[in-house]
């Protein structure tokens, strides 16, 4: 079931290469629907309440080298997987409603991106991680790169250039990485067995000393992938080059695979390293949280304000892994789900708007409201679940977060929360400066203020009917997700269980 | 009186080393390293290698050499000019050459190997004459001689490829005379 | 007659190839210059094998001679060659591929 | 006179005994008139009849013609992949401009010459057989190498790499003179034991004879800083012997520095250790920082070369098992991606104007589909972008590595691959992300397009299958082993078991 | 059925509506939406009866009831379920908060009839009603903050409601953030006490709190004050008031509900809700209580001074939640709901009045163009003055007792108490002055242009609405109230609200006159029985003492404002120009806009610049930058040395063979 989830989209992909220009995008759409049909099912059929893995998958793929194709599904990695699986259905579609150049390979590459992604959460052994997490880069770079917006005439870089930024940043970590994954294995092997596999390297830990330079190299592959404070370098340029509807399930998505990395592989494996580095990673993480919203309500291109939001939101998952308690973890966990349930929308809406306008710049929008009520309406929701609004699925992601950083570090609790006061500004402030006021300009009144299209709405709503489902059930995803993380945790905080943890107080 | 003859013909092999890189004309450097083969070959006789010796006067004073004096007639010695367009090329190059030599005798002077102080051990009669060598050469360096046979015959074709004018013939004889050409002539005997 | 002696001697004529192919400029003399290395090697080989006292050395300087005269053909047939091509003989001219 | 005619294994040598023959057949075909054509055909056949003899021999190490040679699996491996590099290097060479400047029948004799020159470097285990091959090696390579007549550069690669190749073997024969003198032996398993015997373990001596000889192994696997010379004679020569020797030369050269370092010289692995992880070091860098904003492919192919050398020396300092399968492995890797760039360089070559400036693959992803997925992907592979043979290879490096204790090294491997990915990518971006605008068959172009040394234009040659076929096999061979690998880590393997088993 | 299910179905209709009413804002036309979201609330309101009824049913003590529907997120030890808490204190929320709305929800739908987004409208004012009825019955910290999150978006988007004026989305904006902050307070509060008890639900806080704190031990002062950052900036105490005066951007209506009646009264509630930990922090009651007074009286100062009508009404319900605040700080919890209702009642009032002038006047809010509209207006200036009159507390007016009851009870309580009383009163007789400066500025005197077309031909056409503040024509289209614009006097509904509200102005008192009755606090008893300040009772002497001096102060009060405002007309002029610094300080709201400009605002921007042009260039991209500078630098040096000589070639391959051979030597034994 793994491998069918993992491979679905490149067979349809490799497919579409033979289909004619016209139809391609719409067996990319089929591809991606097929995939989500998968995801739900394996939801559906998931155990919740064990930590174990389930669907797990695992043969010798490279004996001599110890790497084994082994994949498996635990509350860590389902709903991401399922998000996965709905960010690139909404992507896809909303890219197969509109014209693209190139149609056959800018689809095939979407597909093969999903595959890489859905990979490197799939992968329960480390090689393999650190395979698709380098993998999936490669299509973003060429659909960034050969599909997006040159900027050299704003003062930008070119597409490529941009790209070329982007990917050498991005890289930089994952090879570190690549060193540190096989230093791991091979510390951990001294000599006896050659394994690359998770569980089993948890079993036997590394030395103390090696556990430090070993984390700071996966640390870096994962912080700038986020990307967090004084790692962003790459970020504006391309998002402000890449194609939207690549974009949105880039930033959707991989964002959180960083994440999540720290959450499968750096806390099981490097326990004593995590505790070491636990306040330097909180302050960065603060730091991407402060400088993240405080950049968002300065920018004035829609691109950049949602990038750097999502930089201030990666700061507040990280803060709550690194808060090393089960609650915090959770939130995380939550929090990336909800994160890109709302930034994808984001772009979506961004991608419309510049459609109507004609530009990027909120200065340039405004007023919509009045002729586009249902996407007012929607964007609003969106706005909300982006300020992480009390009763939607993000406060409770941040409240949990939150709520475990307090107990774990009450004065980076609090420095963290002045984050969620900027994020309603910027929020809001998006929302107003292109729906409300005035029209900016009078010749294009008729172009600024239009309804969205059916087809559009089709790929919106039901995103917004996500959020809005979630913010009404949380648990659902909590109640899944908590027995792995909690286990995945309590390889760090000294195994108390949450409930040992309650009894405490 | 070995001594003697050592330091003669070292001094003759020296001499004509120094001779090839210090004469402005390529003929004369030609001329300088027959002398410098010619003392080497002696020395070989010294060190009691009979064929050695032999094969050094007839493959190389003989044939290489003669070969030399041909494209050199051919081609015409120019001689260069003094300036030295690489940077520091003129004041490393020396220095370059004493590291060498200091670094090789130094580790052949400090080398804890006894044996390089001393002659060697009186070998028996036929030492290096033909029969010995040509065993060698059948029997161990089996492969080697016959690579070495290969090797000739592939230079051989390259230097047809290289040299043959059988294509675009009208190259042969340049229409007008290459600026170096008189001299050659003038040079060749 | 110390075997010492004659390598002290090779590594000499060693140096003094090495010097040759860095100062000078036509190929021919760097061709030679190439010769003597090469047979500084042999020097040093034949000394060598009458210290150990076997031939293998020598059969060795034997070859090498014949590896000379290959490149010294192929060396003569480039130039040669360049010649043809009316480029001045001179190692310094040939720099049209670099950086 | 009592002469014991040697023990000779004809089974063993028959793949030598093969080219030899063939090598005489070709050059015999260049003689008779309506023989010219079938030159390329005899190539590949006696190419392939000895392909087929060295397969025969797998799996079966026997030491050869009183201890001048050892065929074991290290020397088939590299024997083969020099082989298949020399077969599609006659595939590229077809309606090559140098195969009609030195004719085909002279051409192919002295591409089988350099092949068997490699043959028998990848199995010498003395240091006369050691010699004389890698001078079997180079001098058709020299010739090869300047066979384009008509161009100066040409000329000059050629030159260039006689002269600085004589001196690196000079050097290399010094240092053999050193070694002999210190061991009074000639070949590497009594050289080991002289050195024991003698008690001349760190004797200056000897140390000497060893940097010598990786003076001379280095420079002919183009390690910094004795690399000058690849960009040069790479950009120089003819692409399809650029091609052949880029792969080829370094697969038989690191087959004897794996032989030699391990048989000869494995009791001073202390005091040459360091040094050839400080090379690989600094030709990772040098090889990576060169490759930058260079415009000619080739050129720029052989400054990552010097890097990929730098990675695969990586291999030989860990002097184990698991490292010479990684090198191995990563030749067999870098034969594949290497051949599909090549392919298309001389596509282009051949169809624009440009020669192999990186203006003539731009836009290449809409005009000329076929060529750019093979260039994509082998830019992506020589960049160890995952889902590539290349991935694999620095993974398996990588871990020799890192269980040798030269981490520090992986590091460097690391760094060197994010710097290499400004030039590769490059070359991808202009290829899918170039300014449609410009047609590549536009106005005449800075370089010397209208002078004698321009080749003729065949708008056509894009398509032709001997260019199309080899990128397009190479290519998949690349993204198959990618995926795949275990085949070839088998492969490599045995390799690795045949020095250390 | 129980008072649970009833509380669910009090939840159930508002959200309903809002829903039925948003999604059909094409289908429904537009009469049926404010239909439906009438009565909408009116179930509310009636099931909140019922709600009351079953309550009553069962014993005093027995009277709190927690119900909840699922976990909402309930792992790793947190109890988050999304439930709610039913007890008088709750139900008299309710009935208040639902009975206000419907009237107003009446009187808006006269009110609104021109305004094109009337859908909207209704919409946003149920999703108001459904959030603080959240707000009030949540039984939880956390969907406490879900609630109070709620209303603070549900006021943004009312306040905001005519979204193509700067003004309006810029204070919509400012009401929100400064909301944030008070949530912000809210969770921290939140986090702390489940740090300390761990758990969010009210019925075990209350039980643990006092066994796990001792008296003003920090953790609980720290939770006592954070909760009061939320109460503050809800209900507009100082500092963070500075959102309600522009607050009156919205449409009228919402003035009246959510920034007169209900939402702005949470803070008092949350306090009253959570007295068992204020109790147990008595140093963080008294801030409040001091604060309270502080903008009671600041508020009060404003009040004396605003020219725009609303915003001086708007300050009046500062300073009135000024006392409520006092007072269930002080620990007069059922005197200090009782205030919330009686104000409730006679604010909505008042803002409806005004509305209807408001509206006359084209949403011309300057009191200084108003006058004559005692005879243009009847019914409203009528109701107008009982809304005042019970604001300044006449004798008999529910205002009357409200606040004296919270005033006696703090002269009860004695000690340093009484400054509250003093002080109070004095608030009081500015409150009196200032509610009658209205009513004699607007209504007697010779009609203005506007009234006088209204007597003459009962209804007024006005030149295209402008935005007063800044003067630039509305976009009608929007949904602002149109040119053609018919008074809203005449429309039933809002004559019923108007005359409803009038009523309980004026007698809602009378439900607990000293010594007479007391509904209200009989009826709370059960909250607050367990509270130790709840035996503390002023004597019957005390509360009519009170009443008396404050009845006193109230006429004291109006008839300062007749000699002002109606007598000696040229008075405030020359008191002004005698009083100028102290008249510009109020004019100009003691400068705290400015203050909190200064101090957050402009350092906030500021650092935005800093990171956009500096940090963010030169460190952030110098990083990338600098690297690939280095890099490339070491590619030219490499390119340079690979300058085309064969011989230098030659030379760097010998000399790399020295270094190699020089090393070997080095190294070798």
């Amino acid at each position: 079931m793994s491998s069918a989830i993992l491979w679905m989209p490149l067979a349809f992909g490799l497919v579409g290469l033979f289909l004619p220009k016209r139809a391609v995008g719409w067996w990319a759409v089929l591809g991606a629907v097929v995939t989500l049909g998968l995801a739900i099912a394996v939801a559906i059929g998931f155990d919740s309440g064990s930590s174990a893995l389930q669907y797990a998958v695992d043969e010798p793929w490279i004996s001599g080298l110890g790497v084994d194709y082994s994949l498996g599904i635990d509350g860590l990695n389902l709903f991401l997987i399922l998000l996965t699986a709905v960010l690139w259905t909404g992507g896809v579609a909303f890219a197969a409603f509109r014209e693209q150049e190139r149609p056959t390979t800018f689809y095939f590459l979407m597909l093969v991106a999903e595959t890489a992604t859905l990979g490197s959460f799939l992968a329960q052994d480390l090689l393999l991680f650190v395979l698709f997490f380098d993998l999936m880069l490669v299509p973003f770079y060429f659909l960034f790169g050969a599909w997006g917006h040159d900027r050299s005439a704003e003062g930008g870089l070119t597409a490529s250039a941009a790209t070329l930024k982007m990917i050498v940043y991005t890289l930089i970590g994952s090879l570190l990485m690549l060193v540190a994954a096989i230093a791991t294995a091979v510390l951990a092997a001294d000599g006896g067995h050659l394994t690359f596999s998770i569980a089993a390297l948890s079993e036997h830990g590394l030395t103390e000393g090696s556990q430090r330079w070993i984390f700071w190299f996966f640390a870096a592959a994962f912080l700038v992938k986020m990307p967090a404070f004084l790692l962003h370098g790459w970020m504006p340029d391309a998002y402000r080059a890449a194609p939207l509807p690549a974009l949105a399930v880039f930033s959707g998505v991989l964002a959180k695979v960083g994440a999540y990395g720290f959450l499968r592989v750096v806390l099981p494996l490097f326990p004593d390293a995590t505790v070491e580095f636990q306040e330097v990673i909180l302050v960065i993480a603060l730091a991407s949280i402060l400088y993240g919203s405080v950049m968002a309500f300065t920018q004035t291109n829609v691109r950049l304000i949602a990038g750097y939001s999502s930089v201030a939101q990666l700061g507040f998952i990280t803060a709550g892994i690194f808060a090393l308690s089960a609650d915090g973890a959770d939130g995380a966990v939550l929090q990336m789900v909800n994160h890109g349930l709302v930034v994808a929308p984001l772009f979506v809406i961004v991608a419309i708007l510049a459609e109507r306008t004609g530009s990027e710049d909120i200065r340039e929008m405004g007023g919509m409201a009045l002729r586009a009520p249902v996407l007012a309406a929607l964007f609003l929701i969106v706005a909300l679940a982006t300020l992480a609004m009390p009763g939607s699925a993000n406060f409770v992601g941040e409240f949990y977060i939150l709520n475990g950083l307090f107990e774990a570090k009450i004065v980076f609790a609090c420095i963290a929360i002045s984050g969620v006061a900027m994020s309603a500004y910027y929020a809001l402030r998006l929302y107003q400066q292109t729906m409300h006021n005035r029209l900016p300009s009078v010749q294009n009144q008729g172009l600024l203020s239009r309804e969205i299209g059916v087809r559009d709405g089709l790929v919106l709503v039901p995103l917004v009917l996500c959020i809005v489902g979630l913010a009404l059930y949380p648990q659902l995803i909590l109640e899944r997700t908590a027995p792995t993380v909690d286990k995945q945790v309590a390889a760090v905080s000294g195994g108390d269980s949450p409930e040992a943890q309650l009894a405490k107080k | 009186m070995e001594e003697v003859l050592f330091f003669v013909s070292a001094l003759g092999a020296l001499g004509g080393a120094l001779g090839v890189i210090a004469m402005r004309n390529p003929f004369y450097s030609v001329l300088a390293l027959i002398v410098h083969l010619f003392s080497l070959a002696s020395l070989f006789l010294l060190l009691t290698s009979a064929f050695v010796a032999a094969a050094q006067v007839v493959v190389y004073a003989g044939a290489v050499m003669v070969l030399y004096v041909f494209v050199v007639a051919y081609v015409g010695g120019g001689g260069e000019s003094a300036w030295e367009p690489i940077p520091f090329q003129r004041l490393l190059a020396p220095l370059l050459g004493i590291a060498l030599f200091v670094e090789l005798s130094v580790a052949v002077l400090s080398s804890s190997l006894l044996a390089l102080g001393t002659d060697g051990p009186d070998v028996r009669a036929g030492f290096g004459d033909p029969a010995a060598i040509g065993r060698l050469l059948l029997e161990k360096f089996l492969l080697p001689f016959e690579a070495a046979s290969i090797l000739l015959l592939i230079a051989a074709v390259g230097a047809i490829v290289l040299a043959s004018n059988r294509r675009d013939g009208e190259r042969d004889t340049p229409d007008e005379p290459s600026p170096n050409r008189e001299e050659g002539v003038s040079l060749s005997p | 007659m110390n075997t010492e002696w004659f390598i002290v001697l090779s590594a000499l004529l060693f140096a003094t190839g090495a010097m040759g192919i860095l100062i000078r400029r036509s190929p021919m003399v760097i061709l030679l210059c190439l010769e003597l290395m090469l047979n500084a090697g042999n020097l040093a080989l034949v000394a060598f094998s009458r210290m150990v006292g076997n031939g293998q050395g020598q059969v060795f300087a034997v070859i090498v001679m014949v590896v000379a005269a290959c490149e010294v053909v192929v060396g003569l047939g480039l130039i040669v060659a360049i010649f043809r091509r009316r480029i001045p003989l001179n190692v310094d001219d040939l720099r049209e591929l670099r950086g | 006179m009592n002469f014991h005619e040697p023990h000779i294994d004809y089974a063993g040598i028959s793949p030598v005994i093969a080219l030899t023959v063939g090598l005489c057949v070709v050059l015999l075909s260049a003689v008779f008139k309506p023989l010219r054509r079938s030159a390329p055909i005899l190539t590949m056949l006696t190419l392939g009849v000895t392909a087929g003899l060295l397969i025969w021999q797998w799996d079966d190490p026997k030491t050869l013609i009183t201890g001048a040679l050892r065929l074991d699996d290290l020397a088939i491996s590299i024997s083969l992949i020099a082989i298949l590099m020399a077969a599609f290097c006659v595939v590229l060479s077809i309606r090559e401009r140098a195969t009609e400047e030195a004719g085909s029948g002279e051409y192919h004799a002295l591409l089988l010459g350099s092949v068997m020159g490699m043959v028998l470097l990848a199995q010498a285990t003395n240091l006369v057989s050691f010699f004389v091959a890698l001078e079997m090696l180079s001098i058709p390579l020299y010739i090869l190498c300047a066979t384009n007549l008509r161009r100066e550069g040409s000329l000059e690669s050629g030159l260039k790499y006689l002269i600085v190749g004589s001196i690196g073997s000079a050097t290399l024969l010094y240092g053999m003179a050193f070694l002999y003198g210190g061991t009074g032996a000639t070949n590497f398993a009594g050289i080991a034991d002289g050195i024991v015997r003698n008690g001349l373990d760190g004797d200056p001596l000897i140390l000497i004879g060893i940097a010598m000889a990786a003076v001379g192994l280095a420079f002919k696997t183009s390690i910094a800083p004795f690399h000058q010379w690849t960009p040069d004679v790479y950009q120089g020569a003819p692409t399809p012997i650029t091609a052949f020797m880029a792969v080829a030369t370094k697969a038989a050269a690191f087959a004897v520095f794996l032989r030699f370092f391990d048989v000869a010289l494995g009791s001073q692995l202390d005091s040459w250790q360091p040094a050839l992880a400080a090379l690989a070091a600094i030709s990772i860098v040098v090889g990576n920082v060169g490759a930058l904003g260079q415009d000619s492919l080739k050129r720029m192919l052989g400054y990552s070369g010097v890097a990929q050398a730098g990675y695969m020396l990586g291999g030989v300092v860990v002097l184990s098992d698991a490292g010479t399968s990684s090198v191995v492995f990563y030749l067999a890797a870098y034969a594949f991606m290497n051949l599909a760039a090549f392919a298309v360089i001389v596509g282009r070559e051949r169809e624009t104007i440009y020669g192999d400036d990186i203006r003539a693959v731009r836009g290449l992803g809409v005009e000329r589909p076929l060529l750019a997925w093979p260039l994509t992907i082998s830019m992506l592979a020589l960049a160890g972008l995952p889902a590539t043979a290349g991935f694999i290879g620095k993974l398996y490096l990588i871990e020799a590595l890192v269980e040798g204790d030269y981490t520090w090294l992986a590091v460097f491997i690391a760094v060197g691959t994010m710097i290499s990915l400004a030039y590769y990518l490059r070359v991808v971006a202009a290829m899918w992300m170039g300014p449609e605008g410009e047609s590549v068959t536009g106005a005449t172009p800075v370089i010397a397009g209208a002078s004698p040394e321009a080749d003729p234009v065949d708008p056509e040659a894009g398509r032709r299958w001997y260019i199309v076929g080899p990128a397009l096999f190479a290519a998949a061979a690349t993204v198959f082993f990618g995926i795949v690998p275990q085949p070839l880590v088998e492969f490599a393997s045995h390799a690795g078991a045949s020095l250390f088993g | 059925m129980s008072a649970t299910a009833w509380a669910w179905l009090v939840l159930l209709f508002p959200l309903l509506g809002s829903i039925v009413i948003g999604l059909g804002y094409r289908a429904l036309p537009a009469k049926v939406a404010g239909i439906i979201g009438t009565i909408a609330i009116g179930l509310a309101f009636a099931c909140g009866v019922a709600a009351l009824v079953s309550l009553l049913g069962d014993e005093p003590e027995a009277r709190h009831h927690a119900s909840s529907l699922w976990d909402y997120a309930s792992v790793a030890g947190l109890d988050i379920k999304l439930g709610i808490f039913v007890d008088p204190l709750s139900v008299f929320m309710v009935l208040i908060v639902s009975g206000v709305s419907t009237l107003i929800h009446l009187y808006s739908y006269g009110y609104m009839q021109s305004d094109e987004g009337y859908h909207r409208f209704f919409s946003y004012l149920n999703f108001f009603v459904f959030s603080m009825l959240l707000l009030v019955l949540a039984g939880n910290f956390v969907l406490l903050i879900v609630g109070w999150a709620f209303v603070g978006f549900a006021s943004y988007a009312l306040i905001s409601f005519w979204y193509r004026r700067e003004t309006a989305t810029r204070a919509g904006m400012k009401a929100f953030v400064i909301n944030v902050v008070g949530d912000i307070g809210l969770v921290l509060a939140a986090f702390l006490i489940f740090r300390e008890l761990g758990t969010f639900d009210y019925g075990a806080v209350f039980e643990r709190a006092p066994e796990t704190f001792t008296t003003n031990e920090w953790s609980i002062t720290a939770i006592c004050l954070l909760l009061l950052v939320g109460a503050f900036a809800k209900s507009a105490q100082l500092p963070l008031h500075t959102w309600l005066p522009d607050a009156m951007e919205g449409p009228t209506p919402v003035s009246s509900l959510i920034h007169a009646a209900t939402m702005v009264t949470a803070g008092v509630y949350l306090i009253a809700r959570t007295h068992v930990l204020f109790e147990l922090a008595p140093t963080a009651a008294d801030i409040a209580a001091f604060v309270g007074l502080a903008t009671l009286l600041v508020a009060a100062t404003m009040a004396l001074v605003m020219t725009d009508l609303k915003r001086a009404i708007a300050y009046s319900t500062m300073s009135q939640i000024g006392y409520m605040i006092m007072g269930v700080s002080i620990g007069a919890y059922s005197a200090g709901m009782f205030h919330l209702m009686t104000h409730a009642f006679f604010k909505a009032l008042l803002f409806m009045a005004a509305g209807s002038i408001i509206a006359a006047m084209a949403n011309d809010q300057n009191i200084d163009r108003m006058s004559g509209f005692g005879k243009a207006m009847r019914f409203t200036s009528i109701t107008f003055v009982c809304g005042a009159l019970a604001l300044a507390a006449f004798p008999g007016t529910s205002g009357f007792f409200s606040k004296d009851e919270i005033l006696a009870f703090a002269e009860a309580r004695g000690g340093m108490y009484l400054i509250f009383t003093v002080f109070g009163y004095v608030g009081a007789l500015m409150t009196a002055v200032y509610s009658f400066r209205l009513v004699f500025r607007v209504l007697p005197g010779k009609p203005c242009k506007e009234a006088q077309e209204l007597i003459d031909t009962g209804h007024v056409a006005h030149e295209a609405p402008k935005n007063p503040a800044t003067g630039e024509p509305e976009d009608t289209d929007v949904g602002f109230p149109g040119a053609e614009h018919h008074i809203a006097e005449q429309s039933a509904p809002m004559r019923v609200a108007m005359g409803v509200l009038a009523f309980g102005a004026l007698f809602a008192g009378l439900v607990q006159v000293p010594g007479v009755d007391d509904v209200v606090t009989k009826f709370l008893e059960p909250v607050f029985a367990a509270s130790p300040l709840e035996q503390i009772h002023p004597s019957l002497e005390q509360d009519y003492v009170g009443l008396g001096i404050g009845g006193f102060i109230a006429l004291l009060g109006i008839g300062i404002a007749y000699l002002l405002y109606v007598a000696r007309p040229e008075l405030p002029g020359k008191l002004e120009a005698r009083l100028r610094p102290l008249h510009t300080l109020f004019a100009n709201k003691w400068y705290f806009d400015e203050a909190i400009d200064f101090l957050v605002v402009r350092p906030a921007l500021a650092i935005g610049r800093f990171a956009n042009r500096v940090f963010e260039r030169f460190v952030v991209d110098g990083l990338v930058s600098g690297t690939e500078g280095t890099v490339r630098g070491a590619g030219g040096v490499v390119r340079a040395v690979q300058n085309g000589f064969v011989r230098s070639y030659a030379l760097l391959l010998i000399a790399g063979f020295a270094g190699l051979a020089l090393y070997f030597l080095l190294s070798s034994s």
